[in-house]
C-alpha cells in the first residue's frame, strides 16, 4: 500500500496552503517565523510515540479502560465524597451538545446566551437547594469551593484563624491546607461538643451530612459561630438537600457543595462542580463568576457575566480569587440534573438512599462483629466497626466480587464508611451482608 | 425555569425495593423544595434552542486570543465516557484502576517531555490552579532552604489576569514588570528589580503578545542568579510544541492548560486542567498525587498514586480531572511525533498570515512576526472614525465570527488579540481577513453600523452596567 | 462538498499489521475515487451548522398531521446503542443473540395485545412495508384458499398514499372508496363494491380526518360477509392506545408505525419500522422471521427465529429494523400500561383543544370531535383573502412552528392537518392557537406578509418547479 | 414514601391542564370524547405490565443486551451482507445531533435545509462511488433496493423476466421472491457461466463482490444483458468501491448496495441503507426520494425534494414505489462515513480488508483439511471448505472464544464464508487459524 506519511486529521492545512500562506507571509520557509527562538534549543529531540490511529489508539485506550474494576459491574459501597446515582439519559444527552461543549467563557454575551441563560438557571437551582440568597456560577469543585469561601470569610472578617469541624472531610481538609498557605491562615480543628470559638475565629466550618454520613447540630453550630461573630460555613450535600432543611433555614453566610452527585459521573474523582452560595450581602466578596439578569439595548432580556470587578481578569491581584476557567459544562450537567428530577424527582431520590442506607445498616448491625459505632441521624452512608481491618475486609469483599466501603480506620478503629444509594439495588445490598458475614472475623 | 408547571415529571422516579425506615423528625426535614417542574421532551427542548444561540467550536470561527479555540476531536468524548474511565470512583483500591493509573502516569510523562521537565503533576484543575500550585512551590521550595525573606514576584504588564491573582493567593506580592518596545521583557528593569526579595518571576512564552520573548535566555539567567524561580504560563504553549522545550530555556516550572494546548474542549467555561510540570528542584514539592510505576522482582509492573515529600498539598479533593486527562492522552497519542510538531507549524503559519494580510488595515502594535496569535490595535479606527475595538469585535458577530478577545493585553490600546489555531482552513482566514477588511471599510463609510452591531442576534449588546448595579442573579419561586 | 481541498484528511488511517498481499490487476481497479476532502474540524462544522437549518422535535413544535411528531426519549437511544445491541452481527448463532431475541419475543407480544391480535413479524421496515407485507398476506391468504378471482381492493378517498402504492405493487387493482358527509365510510358504496373480487379493505383508523369511522362495525362485518381483508393502517394508533383494539372491532391486519406511535425519532425520513400484526387466520402468512420461544423440559427458556409455514417471505435482508424494535420496547415497557393509556388521552384531549379554541377562525369540514389530530381548512381564507393553506403553513414558520401537514387528505380543501400529540404542553398549545389566530388576522390585513412567507429563514420559498424541470441532483468533481 | 402514582415524564399534561383543556373543548369527561368508539370495545383490557422506571428498566435492558456475544469482545469473522468496519467517533457524534435525529421528511424546505443538503451530499457521493449518472435518497436497505431495481427494470424494459446470477446472496433472492409476487415477475436463476438470457428478460442481476466474495466478470455480463435488450442491474458494496472499478465503468444501468458497512453498526441486521443510483435516462422511474438543488425567490441555492410526482404521495396507485418513511438518518451515517474518510481513506480501508482477508486465507488454506474452492479474486470474503460441517467447526470456535463465519454448507460442501476487515487484528486472524487448526477434522 502507498505509505501515506501522516496527515493530521485535525489540521486543514495542505502543503499547498502552507506554501500560499508563506508567501503571503513573505518569508521562504517556516523556520523563519520561529528564528526568535534561541537557535540552540530551536526544534529539540522530541522522545512521543508515532501517530496512532484512531482504530489503533482505541483499541489501546480501550484496553486501559477495561483493566479497571467498573462499579455497576461490581456492586460497589464507596462514598466519602463522589456519589453514584442514577444518571437520566436525557442529562448526558443534553450536556453532550455541541455548542455547550465547545464554547468557552461567555465574554461575548451576544453569542453565549445558550451558556447564560443555562447559568442563571444553575445559580437559581443552587440558591434554592441551599437555600441560600445568591451563588455563583460553579468552583472547580467542593474542596476548593470550601477553601475558597474560608478565604473568603477571612477577607470579609479581617480574621484569620479557621475553625474546622473535626467530622470535616479528610481530603476537604488537605485542600483547605493548601490554599491557607499564602494568606497564612491557621487552621482550627474543633469537637462538636463545646470547644469555643475564639474572637479571632473567621469563620466555623462544618459538613452536612458530616464526612461519616451523619446530620451534625447546625442550629447550634450557628449560633456559636455568630456569637464570637464568625461566620457558618457549610459544606453541604445536593441529594440530602432534597430532604434535608437546607443550611439556609439555619443562617448559613456561606454554602458549599460537591455538586457531582447530581448527574456528574464520577470518573475517577473528576471533572466535578464546586456550589457557592452566600448571603446577598457578602455578594462582592465572592470568588467566580456570576450571571446576571439584564436587558438589551431595545429592552429585550438577556444574561451578562456581571460584577466582574471582583475577578481576576479586571482586578488582577486584588481579585477575590485566581479562578478562570471552571467547570461551566459539568455546571450545566446539574442542571439538566436537577431539572430532571424536579421538586419530586430530588425529594424521592433523597428517600431512597435513606431508606436503602438504613436497610443496609439493619443488615450489617445484626451480623456477629460488626456494630455501627456512631449515633445519631445517618443519610446515605454510615460508619461499621468490622471485626478485620477494613483494607482486609476489603480484599476480602473483592474476591467476592464487591467493591466494599472507604477505610476510616485512620479516625474510627476498624471504621469503614458504607455508601449505599438508589444506584444499589437490594440484592446488591443483601450480597453485601452476606459477604461481610462470611467474612466475618476472618 | 419559566416554563415550570406544578405536578409535571421530567423524569420517573426509580422504585423502592427494601423496606421502610421512618424518617427522621419533621425538624430536620425541609419543606417543599421549588425545582422546575416540566416534562422530559420540554427540557430538551429549552436546552436545545438554548444551545443554538451559543457560538462554539464545532459552527463557528473562534479566534478568541489567548484560549486557542481548537477544534475538540470527538474521540476524545468517546474515550473518556468509557465505563472503565467514567464509571470509576477515586477511592477505589489501587489494584482496581491500574488501567486509569497507567494512563495518569504516561501523560505525566508525555508532558514532562513536551515541556522538557522533569516530573510533574496532573492534579490543578485549570489553569489558574497551576498558576497557584507553582507559586506555592515556589514559595515552599524557599521556605525549605530556609530562605524567608522572598516576598515579591514579578509579572509583567502583559500577563493575564490569574498570574497576579494567583501570586496575592499565594502570599506573595506582586510587582510588575514593564515590557520593551519589542514587547520583550525589559531586561534593565528586571535587572533593577530582582534583588534578595525575588521569589520568582511568571513569564508567559509566547507572552500575551504573541511574541516570542527574545531575550528569554538572558531573563531566566537574571532570575536564576538572583535566587528566585522562573515560572512559565503555559497557557501558549500552542505556538512551541515540539519548537522549544521550556525547562531547556531556563523555566523551572510550566502550567499547561489541557483545554487549550490538548484540545479538550472548553465546555462554555470549563472543565480544563491545568498540570504543572517542574525542573528536578522543585520536584519534592510538587501538589499530591503524583503517580509512580512499581516494578516488581517478576518484571510486573504496577501504579500507584504517590504523596511528593515535601508536597504543597492537595488542588482538590481527589487526584485531577481525570476526564480531561483521558482526552488530552488520546489527543498526543494520536497525533504523536510528527502530529504535536505540526501543530505549532501551522498555527504560527495561520497568525502570520492573519497579520501579514491584515497589517495594513489595522494597527500593528509590533512589527515582528507573531507567534502561534496576533495582537492588532484598532487604534487608528477609534482616532479617525471614534470606531472601538469592541465595535469591530460586535460587528464580526454579524458575520458569523465570534469575536477575537478583546482589550488585552492591556498595554495594547484598543487590542484585538486574534488566535486562528492550526485546525481552522486557510478559506476560513480568507474569509475573516475579507470581513476583516470589510469592517475597517464600513468604520470609515457607516461607523453606526458598527456601534449599533450585532444586528442578527436575539440580543443586541445588552446592559452590563444595570446588570451590576441592580444584580439579578436568579429567580425566585413565585 | 464544496469545502473540499486535494491532500486534507478527516481522519487517520488504520496501520496495515499483517503482510501485503500483491494487488489485482490495474483493469479491475478504480482510478481517482472523488470523496470529499476536509480535515475532522470542517466535517464537524459542516454537518452541525446545517443541522441548525432544520425544525426538529428537540427544536421546535411540529404538528404535522398523521405523522405524529411526539418527543423520543432519549433514553431509547442509549439503550439502542449499547453494544449488546448495536455490535451483535446478524448472522451471529441463535445461542449467541438470545437476549437480542427475547427483546424481541417480548414486543411481538406487547404489540399483538396493544392491537388485539393473535401474532405479529417485526419484519417490515417502515409503514408501507408492513401495507405491503398486509396485502401480500391477504393476496397469500386468498390464493390458499384457491380463491384466485379476488383481484380489487377498496380505499377510502382519504387515505394516504402509500395504501394505494401499496395494493399495487402486492398486485392488486385499487378501488376508491368515498367518504360520507361525517367522514366516515359510506356504507352503501360499500356494500355496491364489496363483491366476489372483493379482496379486502384499506382502512386507517382513526381516518385521515382524524375522526373515528362510526361505522366501523358494519364496515368490518360488510368486508368479511364478502369474503374480504380487514387492513388496519396503524399510523393513527396513538388516538387509540389503550382505548380499542382494532383486533376486537374486526380487522384482520394492523401495521403499526414505531416511529409513530412508540416515539422512536423519525430521523429527518427514517428509519422506521412498519410491524404487522394479524388475526388468526393470517398468521401462517405472516413475513419471516418471527422469534419463537422455546421451552426445554428443565424449564428454560430459548428464543428462536422462525419462518411462518406459508410466509409471504422476507421484508429485508434480515430481521427488521432491530434498531428500532429496541427503542419501542424500551418506550412501552417504561409507559407501561398506566402509561400506554395516558398518551390515547392526552394526544386526543390536545387535538380537540386545538379544534375547539380555531373552530371559528378556520373552517372545520366535519364538525366533530376529533381523535388525536384535528383537520382544518383555508378555505374561506382562500376564497375571502387569496391566502392558501400553503400561506398559512408558510407563516407559521415565521413563528418557529413546523407547518402542519398540507392538503392531505385530498378529499379536504385546502387542508392543514394538525396533529398536537401528548407530548406537547398546554402553554405550546395556547402559543400555537394564539399564532393561528393572528394569522388569521394577517390574511386580512396584509395577505402579501403571508405569500411572501417565511421570511427568517436562510431560504425563502423555493423554485421546486425549476428543481423538477432541471434536475441537479449531485455535484460532480470538478 | 408518597407513592406518587405514576406521571409520565413523556406528557406534560397534569390533572389542572386537563380540566381547563376539557372545559375549553366542552366535555365534563375525557370519556366524552372517546364516544365514537363503540362502547363494548371502549377501553378493553390491556395485559401490558407497569410502568417502570428509567433505572430499573435499564437495568432489565442491559442484562438482555447483556445475554448476547458481542463480536469485538469476542474476534468475529461474520460478513454475508453485514460488515463490521471501524466507525470514526465524528460519524456517530454527527449523526446523533437532535435536530438530525428528531426532524422529518423534508416536507417543508425552508425549515429543512439540514436533512435537505446533506441529502444531496449523499446522493453525490452515491453516484461518484458507483460511477453512476444520479442517485437517489436512499431505500430501506440493500435487498430491497435490489428488489425495487428488479421491478423498475421491469416497469422500463415492460418485460416480466428476471434473470439473477446464482452467485447472488440467498437472503437478497428471498425478497426479490416477496416483490415479485404482486407484480407477478418470474426469477430465473442462471450462472456466470453461458446461459443465454430470453427477449423476455428484463434485467441481468449480478452482486459484485459475489455473495461468496469473489468478483464476476461484469464486462462480459454486461454484454450479455445488453445483447438481450436486457438492463445490467448490479448490487454493490460500499468498501470494495473504495479499490475497484465501479459498475458504472461497466455500462451498468441499475447499481443497488447495502450502505451499512460505511459507518452504520451492524445491529443484528438493521436499521441499514440502500443505495440506488442508475443513468439519468431512467431517472423518472426511479422510486424513492430525490433532493434537487435550485433556488428561492431571492435567488439563493436551497435544496428541495423534488420529482415528486412519481411517488405515492403524487401518483398514489401509480407511484414507481410505496415508500415513505425511508431511512435517512442512515444515509447521513454513510454521508459523514464518506466524508470522513475521503478520496484517500476509502481506498486505504478497502486495501487493507484485500490484504487482510488474504493473509487469513492464506494461513487457513495451509491448514491440513481446509481449502479454498473457488479461483479468481476476492475481496474481503472468501470461502473456505471445512473438514467438518460449518455448524460444528463454528461449536466448537465459539468454545475457544471466537465468532466463525457463516455456514454456506447449503450452496457449497462443507462451506464457511469467512469475513476479514481492518476491524480484525492480524491477533485475532491468527488466533482464528490456530483454532481451526486445532479444531482441525475433529
Ligand atoms: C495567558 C493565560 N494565562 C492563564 C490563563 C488561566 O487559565 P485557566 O482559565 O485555565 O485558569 C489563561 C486563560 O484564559 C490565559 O489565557
Ligand atoms: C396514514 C399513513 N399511512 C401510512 C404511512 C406510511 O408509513 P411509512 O412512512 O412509515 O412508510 C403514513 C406515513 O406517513 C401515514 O401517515
Amino acid at each position: 500500500m502507498q505509505s501515506a506519511g501522516f496527515t493530521s486529521p485535525y489540521s486543514p492545512h495542505t502543503d499547498a496552503d502552507r506554501s500560499v500562506m508563506l508567501k503571503a507571509i513573505g518569508v521562504s520557509s517556516v523556520e523563519e517565523l520561529f528564528q526568535d527562538i534561541p537557535p540552540q534549543h530551536r526544534s529539540p529531540i522530541l522522545n512521543i510515540p508515532d501517530p496512532l490511529p484512531e482504530l489503533d489508539l482505541r483499541r489501546e485506550i480501550e484496553a486501559m479502560a477495561g483493566e479497571n474494576v467498573v462499579p455497576g459491574d461490581y456492586p460497589c459501597f464507596l462514598g466519602g465524597g463522589t456519589y453514584r446515582h442514577h444518571v437520566p439519559a436525557v442529562v448526558r444527552q443534553i450536556a453532550g451538545r455541541g455548542e455547550y461543549m465547545t464554547s468557552y467563557t461567555p465574554y461575548q454575551p451576544e453569542v453565549a446566551q445558550g451558556t447564560l441563560q443555562t447559568t442563571y438557571e444553575f445559580q437559581s437551582l443552587v440558591s434554592q437547594l441551599t437555600g441560600m440568597e445568591v451563588a455563583n456560577a460553579g468552583m472547580y469543585e467542593g474542596a476548593t469551593a470550601l477553601a475558597e469561601a474560608a478565604l473568603m470569610a477571612a477577607r470579609i472578617t479581617r480574621r484569620e484563624r479557621i475553625a474546622v469541624l473535626d467530622s470535616v472531610s479528610p481530603s476537604y481538609m488537605q485542600v483547605l491546607r493548601t490554599y491557607s498557605q499564602g494568606p497564612g491562615l491557621t487552621l482550627d480543628s474543633v469537637t462538636s461538643a463545646t470547644d469555643p470559638l475564639s474572637t479571632e475565629t473567621a469563620c466555623l466550618i462544618v459538613q452536612q451530612p458530616n464526612f461519616y454520613g451523619y446530620l451534625e447540630d447546625l442550629e447550634g453550630l450557628a449560633e456559636r459561630a455568630h456569637a464570637q461573630g464568625a461566620l457558618l460555613v457549610v459544606c453541604s450535600d445536593p441529594i440530602a438537600l432534597g430532604m434535608f432543611k437546607p443550611p439556609g433555614d439555619y443562617d448559613a453566610d456561606i454554602v458549599v457543595a460537591e455538586g457531582q452527585s447530581l448527574g456528574v459521573a464520577p470518573s475517577y474523582g473528576g471533572p466535578y462542580v464546586g456550589f457557592f452560595a452566600c448571603k446577598e450581602r457578602h455578594l462582592r466578596q465572592m470568588p467566580g463568576r456570576i450571571v446576571g439578569k439584564t436587558v438589551d439595548t431595545q429592552g429585550r432580556t438577556g444574561y451578562v457575566l456581571t460584577l466582574q470587578t471582583r475577578e481576576q481578569h479586571i482586578r488582577r491581584e486584588r481579585a477575590t480569587s485566581n479562578i478562570c476557567t471552571s467547570v461551566a459544562l459539568i455546571a450545566l450537567v446539574t442542571t439538566a440534573y436537577m431539572a430532571a428530577q424536579g421538586r419530586r424527582g430530588l425529594r424521592h431520590v433523597a428517600e431512597l438512599c435513606y431508606h436503602k442506607a438504613h436497610y443496609a445498616a439493619s443488615l450489617i448491625e445484626r451480623i456477629p462483629g460488626y456494630s455501627l459505632p456512631f449515633d445519631g441521624t445517618f443519610f446515605r452512608e454510615f460508619v461499621v466497626t468490622c471485626p478485620l481491618p477494613p483494607a482486609e475486609t476489603n480484599e476480602r469483599l473483592l474476591e467476592r466480587g464487591i467493591i466494599g466501603g472507604l477505610d476510616v480506620s485512620p479516625s474510627v478503629d476498624n471504621g469503614m464508611l458504607l455508601c449505599v444509594s438508589e444506584a444499589n439495588s437490594r440484592a446488591e445490598i443483601d450480597s453485601l451482608a452476606e459477604a461481610l458475614a462470611e467474612i466475618g472475623v476472618g | 425555569m419559566d416554563r415550570s408547571v406544578r405536578g409535571r415529571m421530567g423524569t420517573t422516579l426509580p422504585s423502592l425495593d427494601v423496606p421502610e425506615e421512618p424518617l427522621p423528625p419533621d425538624g430536620l426535614l425541609r419543606g417543599d423544595l421549588e425545582l422546575p417542574e416540566v416534562s422530559e421532551g420540554e427540557l430538551v427542548r429549552y436546552f436545545s434552542q438554548l444551545s443554538q444561540l451559543n457560538f462554539s467550536i464545532d459552527t463557528n470561527f473562534y479566534p478568541l486570543g489567548s484560549c486557542t479555540m481548537k477544534y475538540n476531536p470527538k474521540l476524545h468524548d468517546e474515550m473518556a465516557s468509557l465505563p472503565g474511565f467514567s464509571q470509576i470512583h477515586p477511592h477505589q483500591p489501587e489494584s482496581t484502576v491500574q488501567g486509569a493509573l497507567k494512563l495518569v502516569y504516561q501523560l505525566q510523562g508525555l508532558l514532562s517531555e513536551l515541556m522538557g521537565m522533569a516530573a510533574g503533576s496532573l492534579a490543578p484543575l485549570a489553569g489558574a490552579g497551576g498558576e497557584l500550585a507553582g507559586m506555592l512551590m515556589t514559595r515552599a521550595y524557599h521556605l525549605s532552604r530556609g530562605d524567608t525573606a522572598r516576598s515579591r514576584v514579578l509579572i509583567p504588564d502583559s500577563a493575564h489576569g490569574t498570574n497576579p491573582a494567583s501570586a496575592t493567593m499565594a502570599g506573595f506580592e506582586v510587582v510588575t514588570l514593564p515590557s520593551d518596545a519589542d514587547g520583550n521583557t525589559d531586561l534593565d528593569a528586571l535587572r533593577r528589580t530582582a534583588g534578595d526579595d525575588l521569589a520568582g518571576v511568571m513569564l508567559t512564552l509566547p507572552s500575551t503578545l504573541g511574541l516570542f520573548d527574545t531575550n528569554i535566555l538572558e531573563v531566566c539567567r537574571i532570575v536564576n542568579e538572583a535566587g528566585g524561580i522562573v515560572y512559565g504560563d503555559g497557557a501558549n504553549l500552542n505556538a512551541l510544541l515540539g519548537r522549544a522545550k521550556l525547562g531547556e530555556l531556563g523555566f523551572d516550572v510550566v502550567h499547561s492548560n489541557l483545554h487549550k494546548t490538548f484540545s479538550t474542549p472548553h465546555g462554555g467555561g470549563g472543565p480544563g486542567a491545568g498540570p504543572v510540570m517542574v525542573a528536578e528542584r522543585l520536584v519534592p514539592f510538587l501538589p499530591a498525587p503524583v503517580v509512580e510505576r512499581r516494578e516488581s522482582k517478576e518484571g510486573g509492573e504496577s501504579y500507584t498514586l504517590a504523596t511528593p515529600p515535601q508536597t504543597i498539598g492537595k488542588m482538590g479533593a481527589f487526584h485531577g480531572n481525570f476526564g480531561v486527562l483521558v482526552r488530552a492522552y488520546t489527543y498526543i497519542r494520536l497525533l504523536g511525533n510528527a502530529g504535536i510538531s505540526q501543530i505549532s507549524e501551522d498555527a504560527v503559519i495561520s497568525a502570520n498570515y492573519v497579520l501579514s494580510r491584515l497589517r495594513h488595515d489595522y494597527d500593528l502594535p509590533y512589527d515582528r512576526h507573531c507567534m502561534h496569535e496576533v495582537v492588532l490595535s484598532a487604534r487608528s479606527l477609534k482616532r479617525d472614525h471614534g470606531v472601538s475595538a469592541l465595535d469591530v469585535a460586535k460587528r464580526l458577530i454579524d458575520y458569523d465570527i465570534h469575536p477575537p478577545t478583546m482589550y488585552f493585553p492591556l498595554i495594547v490600546d484598543e487590542a484585538l488579540m486574534i488566535e486562528p489555531t492550526e485546525t481552522e482552513s486557510r478559506e476560513t482566514l480568507d474569509y475573516f481577513i475579507d470581513v476583516m477588511k470589510t469592517i475597517a471599510q464600513e468604520a470609515q463609510d457607516d461607523p453606526a453600523l458598527l456601534h449599533d452591531a450585532p444586528h442578527d442576534t436575539p440580543n443586541t449588546r445588552l446592559d452590563e452596567a444595570r446588570a451590576a448595579r441592580r444584580p439579578d442573579l436568579r429567580w425566585k419561586p413565585a
